[in-house]
């Protein structure tokens, strides 16, 4: 799997090469901290839908529950819970929902389009409503997971962004638990065949809502990030960040028939995204040439992947 | 009666003091002068607010000042009133169709706004630098909108006229803040030597400003914000942002009456459309009553 | 002698990893049945994959009729005259039989809509001539898995090809519609088609084989005249060796003590209230003709399919919720009959197949999955089963029919289950592998396991079983001590003719009550 | 197939029900016609990406073909193209954006969902760049497909919309292609298991591409519609319509694994959520409630679908 993705990766070397060329500033120790800052919501989401694709299913809610669990959070820290609290807090609502989720998959037997697509309505109407649509500003200490660094050393260096950290740890964890523990291997199992998964005993059902949890976990903690990188509260933020996530997830290898994914792969995908977000951006080139490149990028990029793999 | 789209927010709080004040000054030329102010629970709730209007008819007001909440269905219920031969006032929102039905569209016209913003800029950058040319940036929110056009459109077109300043990028982030804090990160990476950003809405602003902050920027780059909620009000005080251009709810409804009033009781002909106005607020003025009135 | 119609010289073909075909030279007559045997891995499949223009061959020539020909898909193949029944089903699950039949040339009416009508009927005309009687209309994917395979061989039939490619047809199915394939091939004979057949099943060649092509290793080894070779110098030039028996030496003795007990499983119309008990080290066929319900009995026990009423207590204690995660915990394997939807993740490994049922035989107490152990495991399985496979993260997929359905195997005998429920667990394998499997399922029993043995081959459960359960249309027809019974009187309580029927032979066996059992 | 839909209509029914009771005004002749246009583009969406998602595809770029075709006829039809003929071009250069996206996807052996989010990003970029992202008004003969009616009796009965009946047309004939003719039943082998079909001789890849062809020619075909109703070309309208099309087949019982799907669900899936839309608006339930409340309904309807086909 490694090497699997070794030329997608080359994907990433190629872009970073051609920005460090045509942008300036771009190949800064500045500038790719803040390119690791501003792709570590991106590959964050993108790790969570992944288990939910690769169990050959999908979370639209996403974007929503985003919006949700750091509204959520600021609420809790402006009524004044100590403000690590008020993370956990979306982090659990965050897992609540992907419950929820899980519940009316496995449940009620909803497609998973359709049930979480419900939970999007359902959980940007409840954030809308419980603000009444306003952005709420969070006490200052709330911003420190967003803004702080590790190791900085001055100017230069201006260190590490909690957010990185937090990326990569999740990465590193998330990736051993799909390749490496039982659920992991069930994850794919459930995608690849789900009744032969469920005559070999494994509880489908179950795992089906540890992914969901999963997904939507990873989906409150970027919630938590993003408002305390605002410092705000933003009921009416990241609607359509899914599509970006899945984006990640399918650029890196996953399919979405299920039984195929990888983490790195999904963590490589964000990358090739946010590269180019970043570096066209820099670049100064036309935000609708934008559009224009990212799209051919983005589809040259898996068309040589897909050539390869024949 | 004055009808707006909701009664709770702040926003239309604003609306309301300009209301009464208009009100008051009235009150002295014509005594029975008085105003009702009206509006359902919600932005979206459109039937109560066509209840509403269409109840303030049956009970034969002078004239009506309407904020609709939707750009079609209170046409009917316009057309009513003016069968009824009762002058509305139309605030804040556009109403399609035939503009025979009402009497004054009263808005913020957001050319002229974006033009103010534009001449802000330069009058910072030029108090800074000493010269009135340089890089700046736009954060705009959603491309080809129709406030979007007027606002960044007569931004841009201020800049080229009257300065030597060339606008190096023009970023959209579809108004989510995260969006516009990163392309803000990136626009000030990549431009070390900008002098001047504009963020042309709220969340557009507000995530602008956190960005100029991280980067260690703030009070090193002229920032212009739109809008003015909490978060931006910060912004003011504390430097990162030094003018926000606010559109004035107070004037919405200090004009709307006024405009209602000429038309009902002085039988005067009224401008079709009238700029209700908007004010820069800056680190010195933030603080006065005419401030206070359109902050939010 | 008849011309050749079809001469295929010197092809060769390779996988990554794997060289399936190695300079094969083959021909085929016009009007001759020509059977093709050889190990699973073989590479039997992969030769009528190129002749039926699925695959290409690295090297070599194909001839039909004389003329050199390259097809590039199955469709030129088939429009040249080449039919060909695949190992694997190639249906669409979402259609219905008659749309199975006739997708590619659907007829058309003047306005060129689908003829539905003339399909349907069509359709009827084509399957009666296979004596199945199938609602044309009725979605495929309702079908189990031996109807579906019928629809297969009725779709190629109605070719009229001039050479036909019956790749494993009889592996799913129950005697009686062998019988009526053989009919059906013996008429296509008589109209001068050529007939490539491959099998498993060496016994049924006798019916319809005129020569007899033997592969070993991606080699032909040689081709006789089916008469002139007998059943030892196949088995021998098959596997490199002989065999004495076809099955092994049965030392297992059966306990008297009950290990699993079945009472009142009913499932609404398809199965009613049968009750019956496993013993310790004791073989227990399950018998009856296509659709009687053995497998889905085998599936009520496990927990794979809702039941209506029953109970089903291993060692004595009920199982309570009856799903194949409990069932599994308690020491119950079942092996179904469909491995490619059931059975196999195709697209995962061969190591991560064989642990799928038993992750935690290979992992840590905290769910790390050891590496190691897992490729120790499938290792072991992988000689035992003699899975060809070029390595054991192979992707299962690109394994040949046989290897798959012995991976299936090696899954179930990792979980070293107390309970195995083996519904045809030898479909599709070589005779040698089958005897190893034998023997494993004889020393398991051996061992104190309690063994459920599902097969349509009636010599297979003659020769593994002690007892046998003859089931007819979802109702337990009979109970058997198989030593005392025969082939005639199995078919007959199957058939539903019970004790009525005449009895052939020594008119002694009789049902034998379950309190009878040693 | 039309006995399967029968509960699900049912929910339109029951919903019609509701919100004649609840909500004044919303059972009128005019409401239920200006009721029947409003979802009219969804379903004309919905039934091509049916035809997409039953070969086991889907097409993100319905909302981006939406809006560059219908800038697309504008531009025409300011240039001085008559008027009907910048409607057919308009139509073209969907099919076009369609034959391309089946090119991607057969050709390059590009991922459906991969090839068609390029396409959304290229397609939105060049509507952009061609018109700077300005609304440009169109002549007034342009809005007579969107504006005008058939059948016009006077104020009681304002008339069938045009775009009413181009949706009736296209159900009616889009039905008959999937299910009477050879290239609907191949859609099915298709998406059904793809190496059967193509053993079967059926040609896999111009299925596809033409699959992908009518997706987009339906999306070009709202795309005029939208323009002519608005008079306008917007190039940065409908973004995110491919969620509501793709939700409208999955509720009509698509299955987004491909081989299932009918154009009598997906329309019955589009009335649920057009109902829903302007009834929750006229009944004057809060916007951020609306939301909500959709959500439930769309998870409702599903879930008892689900029951009832077990
Ligand atoms: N698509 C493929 N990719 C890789 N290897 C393959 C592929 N198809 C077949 N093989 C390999 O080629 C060899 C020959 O396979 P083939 O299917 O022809 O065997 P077979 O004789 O039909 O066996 P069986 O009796 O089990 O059906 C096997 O080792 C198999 O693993
Ligand atoms: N022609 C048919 N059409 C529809 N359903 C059938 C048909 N034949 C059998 N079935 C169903 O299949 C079930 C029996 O399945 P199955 O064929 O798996 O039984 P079995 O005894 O295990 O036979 P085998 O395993 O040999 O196929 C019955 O419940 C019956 O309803
Ligand atoms: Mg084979
Ligand atoms: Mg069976």
């Amino acid at each position: 799997m490694a090497v699997d993705r070794f030329l997608t990766f080359g994907a990433v070397v190629v872009l970073f090469a051609v920005f460090s060329i045509t942008a300036k500033n771009f190949f800064t120790m500045r500038n790719v901290l803040s390119l690791l800052l501003q792709t570590s919501t991106t590959t964050l989401m993108g790790i969570g839908v992944t288990f939910t694709i690769i169990t050959a299913g999908i979370d639209l809610s996403i974007g929503s529950v985003v919006a949700f669990t750091g509204t959520v959070a600021v609420i809790a820290a402006i009524a004044g819970v100590p403000i690590w609290i008020s993370w956990i807090i979306g982090l659990v609502v965050g897992a609540f929902c992907g419950f929820l989720n899980g519940l009316m998959i496995t449940g009620l037997k909803l497609p998973p389009f359709i049930a979480t697509l419900g939970m999007t309505f359902v959980v940007r109407g409840v954030a809308l409503t419980i603000t009444n649509a306003n952005a709420w500003p969070a006490p200052d200490a709330f911003g420190a997971l967003g803004n702080n660094t590790l190791f900085r050393t001055g100017p230069k260096f201006p260190g590490i962004p909690y957010p990185v950290i937090v990326m990569a740890i999740v990465a590193v964890i998330f990736h051993f638990i799909l390749r490496k523990m039982r659920v992991g291997r069930y994850t794919y199992a459930v995608g690849s065949n789900e009744e032969a998964a469920r005559l070999s005993g494994i509880k489908v059902g179950r795992i089906k809502i540890i992914n969901y949890i999963i997904c939507s976990t990873l989906a409150g903690l970027v919630g938590v990030i993003l408002a305390s990188r605002m410092v705000t509260s933003q009921p009416n933020s990241a609607s359509g960040y899914e599509l970006n996530a899945i984006a990640s997830a399918v650029i890196g290898g996953t399919s979405l028939m299920g039984g195929v994914g990888t983490v790195g792969g999904t963590v490589i995908g964000s990358f090739i995204i946010g590269i180019m977000t970043v570096g066209l951006t820099m670049q100064g080139t036309n935000y609708f040439m934008q559009q224009i490149v990212i799209g051919v990028v983005v589809i040259l990029a898996v068309a040589f992947d897909q050539r390869r793999n024949k | 009666a004055v009808i707006v789209k909701t009664g709770n927010s702040s926003f239309w709080q604003n609306v309301q003091t300009g209301c009464f004040d208009a009100q008051k000054e009235l009150k002295a030329k014509t005594p029975k002068f008085s105003v009702t102010f009206l509006g359902p629970q919600s932005e979206s709730n459109v039937a109560e607010e066509i209840n509403i209007v269409e109840s303030a008819i049956d009970r034969g007001v002078k004239a009506i000042v309407l904020a609709p909440s939707d750009v079609t269905a209170l046409v009917p219920a316009v057309k009513k009133a003016k069968d009824a031969g009762i002058p509305v006032v139309i605030i804040d929102s556009l109403l399609t169709g035939a503009t025979s039905n009402y009497v004054s569209f009263l808005a913020t016209d957001n050319d002229a706004a974006g033009r103010a913003c534009a001449k802000a800029l330069i009058d910072l950058v030029k108090a800074k630098t000493g010269s009135d040319s340089g890089k700046i940036a736009v954060m705009s929110y959603v491309a080809g909108v129709g406030s979007e056009i007027g606002r960044v459109g007569g931004f841009k077109d201020y800049i080229a006229k009257n300065s030597h300043l060339t606008i190096v990028t023009t970023q959209y982030s579809n108004a989510d803040m995260p969006t516009a804090l990163n392309q803000t990160t990136n626009v000030l990476a990549a431009n070390p030597d900008l002098v001047g950003i504009f963020g042309a809405n709220e969340p557009t602003a507000v995530g602008m400003g956190r960005a100029i902050a991280q980067a260690g920027l703030a009070g090193k780059i002229v920032a212009i914000g739109f809008d003015g909620n909490a978060a931006l009000q910060g912004f003011i005080k504390d430097g990162t942002l030094q003018a926000i251009a606010v559109q004035s709810s107070y004037n919405m409804g200090y004009l709307g009456v006024k405009t209602a009033y000429d038309a009902a009781f002085a039988k005067k002909t009224v401008p079709a459309k009238v700029d209700t106005g908007f004010l820069m607020v800056t680190k010195d003025n933030i603080d006065s009553t005419a401030a206070k009135n359109v902050l939010y | 002698m008849q011309e050749i119609i079809l001469d295929v010289e010197n092809v060769s073909k390779s996988f990554p990893g794997v060289k399936a075909l190695d300079h094969v030279s083959f021909d085929l007559r016009k009007g001759e049945v020509h059977a093709l045997v050889g190990e699973n891995g073989a590479g039997k499949s992969t030769l009528m994959k190129i002749l039926s223009g699925v695959h290409q061959p690295d090297e070599g020539v194909i001839r039909f009729k004389g003329r050199e020909v390259h097809f590039h898909d199955s469709t030129q193949a088939r429009d040249a005259g080449i039919g060909i029944i695949y190992q694997e089903l190639n249906l669409i699950p979402h259609l219905s039989v008659a749309a199975n039949i006739f997708i590619g040339r659907e007829p058309l009416t003047r306005l060129f809509t689908l003829n539905e009508k003339k399909m349907n009927e069509d359709a009827v005309a084509i399957l009666g001539r296979l004596n199945i009687r199938i609602d044309p209309t009725i979605t495929l994917n309702r079908l189990p898995i031996s109807k579906q395979q019928m629809v297969e061989i009725a779709k190629s039939l109605s070719f009229d090809s001039e050479v036909l490619i019956m790749d494993e047809p009889t592996s799913a199915l129950t005697e009686s519609e062998i019988d009526e394939l053989f009919t059906v091939i013996h008429t296509l004979r008589d109209r001068g088609v050529g007939i490539i057949y491959i099998s498993h099943r060496l016994e049924e060649l006798k019916h319809i084989v005129d020569r007899i092509s033997i592969f070993r290793d991606g080699r032909s080894v040689s081709t006789d005249t089916y008469s002139a070779i007998t059943m030892d110098t196949i088995v021998n030039r098959m596997v490199g060796r002989t065999l004495e028996q076809k099955f092994p030496a049965r030392h297992n003795v059966p306990t008297e003590e009950k290990i699993l007990e079945v009472r009142g499983i009913t499932r609404k119309g398809v199965l009613h209230d049968i009750s019956f008990d496993l013993y310790r080290g004791e073989i227990l066929g399950f018998a009856g003709l296509m659709g009687a319900g053995r497998s889905e009995l085998a599936r009520a026990i496990f927990g794979a399919d809702p039941i209506d009423a029953g109970t089903v207590a291993m060692n004595g204690k009920n199982l309570t919720s009856l799903s194949p995660s409990e069932s599994i915990r308690a020491g119950i394997a079942y092996l179904s009959e469909n491995r490619k939807q059931e059975g196999l993740a195709v697209r995962m490994k061969v190591a991560e197949n064989v642990s799928m049922a038993n992750v935690a035989g290979v992992s840590s107490r905290m769910g790390v999955i050891s590496r190691r152990r897992e490729l120790q495991a499938c290792q072991r399985y992988v000689d035992e089963l003699a899975i060809r496979t070029p390595s054991l993260t192979q992707v299962v997929n690109n394994l040949s029919g046989g290897n798959q359905q012995k991976v299936v195997v090696a899954k179930w005998l990792f979980c070293n289950s107390k309970i195995l429920i083996f519904d045809e667990p030898t479909r599709g394998i070589d005779v040698g592998t089958k005897f190893a499997i034998y023997e494993l399922i004889e020393r398991l029993a051996r061992e104190g396991v309690g063994v459920i043995m599902i097969s349509s081959e009636l010599p297979e459960i003659l020769g593994m079983t002690d007892r046998v359960l003859v089931l007819h249309e979802g109702s337990l027809e009979a109970t058997l001590v198989t030593k005392n019974t025969t082939q005639e009187e199995i078919l007959n309580f199957a058939a539903g003719l019970g004790g009525k029927a005449e009895r052939p032979l020594n008119g002694q066996s009789r049902p034998v009550e379950e309190s009878t059992q040693p």
